[in-house]
């Protein structure tokens, strides 16, 4: 019987929750340094999923390396089986739909797919200038599925209708995205509160799984749009103690998927303490 | 008959960059920017420029505080883990810089046209982006004249200058990328002019040793600059990694602009081999060389 | 869980190549055509394929011969230098065998565009060829819908399967090529299914120490076969030359559709090691490597 | 004073005047294997253009390297700097006109830039099919200068109309390339006889220079089309003492320029020849 983790935090839960959405044999997006996804890819790449492919940089087909903060670019690039430029990667993955999996994140997401990682208010004179949606506007749509993690799960996030559609799932439906020349999959969001995907056009999110501890009330709260509440609805499958063994032994030692769940001040705290670790670890400190 | 050197000083760098001038500039997140000439852009006070990126982060962020560029073209600006960009927000939010944000492919598709010498590339583009929409000079819909298909046209962009940074390069120009090349090959295709700094000249001896690291041709180089640690404080991949503490004390400098112009006269507004001092000098360069060596394979 | 691996035998081919398939072919001129490939679709006797060259040699004159082709795609066939390919010629002379003649560059960009899923590309195509006019199903003039511009759109090319033979892949499929790649990685990312006969199956560690000259990733690969002198009689630079006696012979054998089947007979019709031995074995395999390392440079 | 060899071929004249069509810097691209042309380019590296570029199969900017029959495509590799596929190359080179040299040669061409390698007859019902065009009939267009070379200038080859425009070079003065896009260079074919060229869509071929010992009447006898035919021909600029050297000691000592000169039968025993002494290069024979 699978033996569950009695400890773990939110972070950990997320990330082995993205872990489980990837099959062996994936071709995965890995984009920008995002700790906490690139902990969950190289996870399920060493345990179910070793025939996937890993993509980060211009690194293809990496060997599954130790996270750190300063290293993953120097890792895959050090592991890597082939390299390419932007190019070589949209002609042989992105432009033909072959991406599998590539977790984004945004500033705003809506119940229509669309995500905004653009502004915060009126476009020509915005509150917040984001960072912009890098290949996320074109790949999102191509990509088997469209997962999303979002480590504060709000209405500020979760809105009705994004202010800017940066962009957009676009073709939802299987039936509609096999007549598109997409592979059908669904838009998933992780949250730190739950799981929820949609599916079709016509209908809402829906929550398919809450995180221990969590009640679907506190997910539609925190929710700025309307979701589908299931009468029964399972539990977030909690990480296993052989997998949090393993973030936390060998493939995250230090600890760096916890850093986007800090707080504004403390964040830049946790960094210097990560890197004294990394120092040490050469010998610098 | 002789060899023709392209071999320069940064201080050349004003014999190709001029006021005005679009300039592309390779790299990626914190990655591979060429660093050594964005600070000499800045030197030489070459103003008016608009920079042209895909997925830009401190390069374009000084370039935006000193005061160099009218306009920005980008489909991504982020000091990544560190937050977002100071002076790209400050210039958005308060002072109005002009921009063109494109989405990430429609820049790489329009440098691959620039390349190409075609006016449009057609793709299964960002439909139902409002990006299309805000920046109609960059997409036009276009069907297929075989299927009637639905696609969208990238619109072709040809930079006057292209800049990079890159492992080696011998005398006549031929540029070897180990790392993470971005879209340095497709801009230098697109440009019409080329800037190449490097962590080191070589013979051309060695360039053949090792040919499938070479990634530009010399014919597509107008000049090579050796400059070691040019990225820096990005990485340039495999051989050193990016500077987090120096990236933490910028962040910190960028966060106003009074400090913002501290940071210039302390490390900008000097020659680079001072700034390399400025920054630690060996010891951050031994260190930052041995982080990218020490990595762990599962 | 395990590596998959996808290493096959030559007669594992008919479960990925079927009657009636279009096929694209790697290689070209007189180089890296995947010749053990070719030789076991004719012992397998598959029938009623569309061949796709672009730069075509022995390779489709004896897949003609053989009687495979039902309809043939090329810019080019020839036996260079030795002269016109013999089947060809007669097949398209005297018995005429359905063909699509399509400029070089159409080709490449069709090929290319498959793999980008769009149904064309846009080109500053062969404007006043004849070819352009015979064959309106693969050219049409397009109009830029940013500045007016009249291109040709050069229709997408999809082949059912590719075959290539590289130098070296590894037993999940990643495979490395260090000579001539022509059009095989443009065929590799166009095509549904994908057969690479190699000189050698590597370990994936031996791979990543060379990373360079790897361009094909696993995922574009469904079948890797050890073919070792697989390109003969053509060349697998910068392994071995072309077979020049070889190829003599052929030309000799293939001037008549009576000396042909003999040609067959003795030289195809039997198992893969049979032909080498038959062709000279270990001697002649010596000569050719040594050819191909004795080259003098200026 | 230049010093000009006493003994000479047609085929080293032919080789040597397309080695002068070279400046220093050009990106020359050298297609299919042609002795006679590859023995230029290479002539023209080691001697007045250093500074220019070599591609030919997947090979870029090579060093020069002596010819041998079987060696071309194993030397180039072995010397290149750079491996590039095809796409690259069109990418690199051919797609924006970066080209400047490629000489190619037809079974036919007429007064308007046209050429045919396709076929001699009707094209569905074709006396001869021949090879195709590869990428000459795109590319012929966007290189700077047009280069052809015909080792047997005939009225069979030099027709009024070709039987099938397999290429062209469309835009053909200075001012429509220029429009185009395309940098300015004429069309100018070296043949046994003559150098012909053309530089305005109005104006016909004209005779540039009379190889020593022929005449003008000659040359407009084996053409099938109009040429000018000015008062004054120079004569060709004979090879030098220094060239003739350096083609037979240095770049081609097995001979192999004077095989497109040699006729049928004769050929392939002039190959069994140059084969024989490679073999005996390395040992074999």
């Amino acid at each position: 019987m699978t033996q569950y983790a009695k400890d773990y935090t939110v972070g950990e839960l997320m990330c082995v929750t993205l872990a489980r959405e990837i099959e062996d044999g994936d071709v995965i997006v890995l984009g920008s340094f995002t700790p906490l996804a690139y902990a969950s890819y190289i996870l399920a790449k060493i345990t179910h999923a070793p025939n996937s492919t890993l993509l980060a940089y211009a690194a293809v087909d990496f060997r599954p390396f130790q996270l750190s903060f300063t290293r993953a670019e120097a890792a895959a690039t050090r592991g890597a089986s082939l390299m390419w430029t932007m190019l070589e990667d949209l002609n042989s993955v992105h432009l033909k739909g072959r991406g599998d999996v590539e977790a984004i994140s945004s500033i705003q997401a809506d119940q229509y797919g669309n995500i905004n990682l653009s502004v915060i208010g009126e476009y020509d004179k915005p509150m917040l200038r984001g960072p912009g949606g890098a290949g996320a506007p074109e790949v999102i749509k191509m990509h088997r599925k469209m997962l999303g993690y979002f480590p504060s799960h709000t209405p500020r996030t979760f809105v009705p209708k994004v202010d800017v559609i940066t962009g957009t799932r676009y073709v939802i439906g299987a039936k509609e995205r096999i007549k598109s020349g997409y592979r059908p999959g669904p838009i998933r969001y992780i949250t730190n509160l739950a799981v929820i995907a949609k599916e079709e056009k016509e209908k809402p999110f829906k929550i398919e799984s809450l995180h221990p501890g969590v009640t679907a009330q506190q997910v539609v709260e925190n929710t700025g749009f309307e979701l589908e509440v299931p009468k029964k609805i399972p539990e977030t499958e909690k990480p296993t103690a052989v997998q949090v063994k393993l973030l936390r032994k060998t493939v995250d030692p230090y600890g760096t998927i916890e850093f986007d769940f800090k707080p504004g001040k403390e964040r830049l705290l946790y960094l210097n303490d990560i890197l004294q670790k990394e120092l040490k670890s050469i010998g610098y400190a | 008959m002789t060899i023709e050197s392209k071999v320069g000083k940064l201080s050349d760098i004003k014999k190709i960059i001029k006021n005005g001038d679009k300039v592309a500039i390779g790299g990626s997140w914190l990655g591979s920017h060429p660093m050594a000439i964005i600070r000499e852009i800045i030197r030489q006070k070459i103003k008016n420029l608009t920079a042209i990126t895909v997925v830009g982060s401190i390069d374009i962020d000084l370039l935006i505080g000193a005061g160099c560029l009218s306009r920005l073209m980008f489909s991504f600006v982020s000091m990544e883990a560190f937050g977002l960009a100071p002076n790209f927000r400050r210039a958005i939010e308060k002072e109005g810089l002009p921009y063109d944000e494109i989405t990430g492919l429609a820049v790489i598709i329009g440098l691959e046209a620039g390349g190409r010498n075609v006016p449009f590339l057609p793709y299964r583009g960002p439909f139902g982006s409002d990006l299309v929409k805000y920046r109609p000079e960059f997409y036009k819909e276009i069907k297929c004249p075989f299927t009637g298909e639905k696609l969208i046209a990238a619109a072709a962009i040809v930079p006057d200058v292209a800049i990079i940074h890159a492992t080696r390069a011998d005398h006549a120009g031929t540029v070897q990328i180990e790392g993470t090349s971005g879209t340095d090959v497709e801009m230098m295709r697109a440009a019409r002019k080329r800037i190449v700094s490097v962590e080191e000249i070589v013979s051309t001896e060695e360039i053949m040793k090792y040919k499938e690291k070479t990634k530009i041709p010399k014919f597509q180089v107008d000049m090579v600059i050796e400059a070691p640690l040019g990225a820096h404080p990005c990485s340039c991949a495999p051989d050193y990694v990016f500077d987090p503490w120096h990236i933490m004390k910028y962040m910190q400098a960028a966060s106003s602009p009074e400090t913002f112009k501290q940071y210039l006269g302390e490390y900008v507004m000097k020659p680079e081999f001072e700034y390399l001092e400025a920054i630690g000098g060996m010891k951050q360069a031994t260190i930052l060389r041995r982080l990218a060596r020490e990595v762990t394979f599962l």
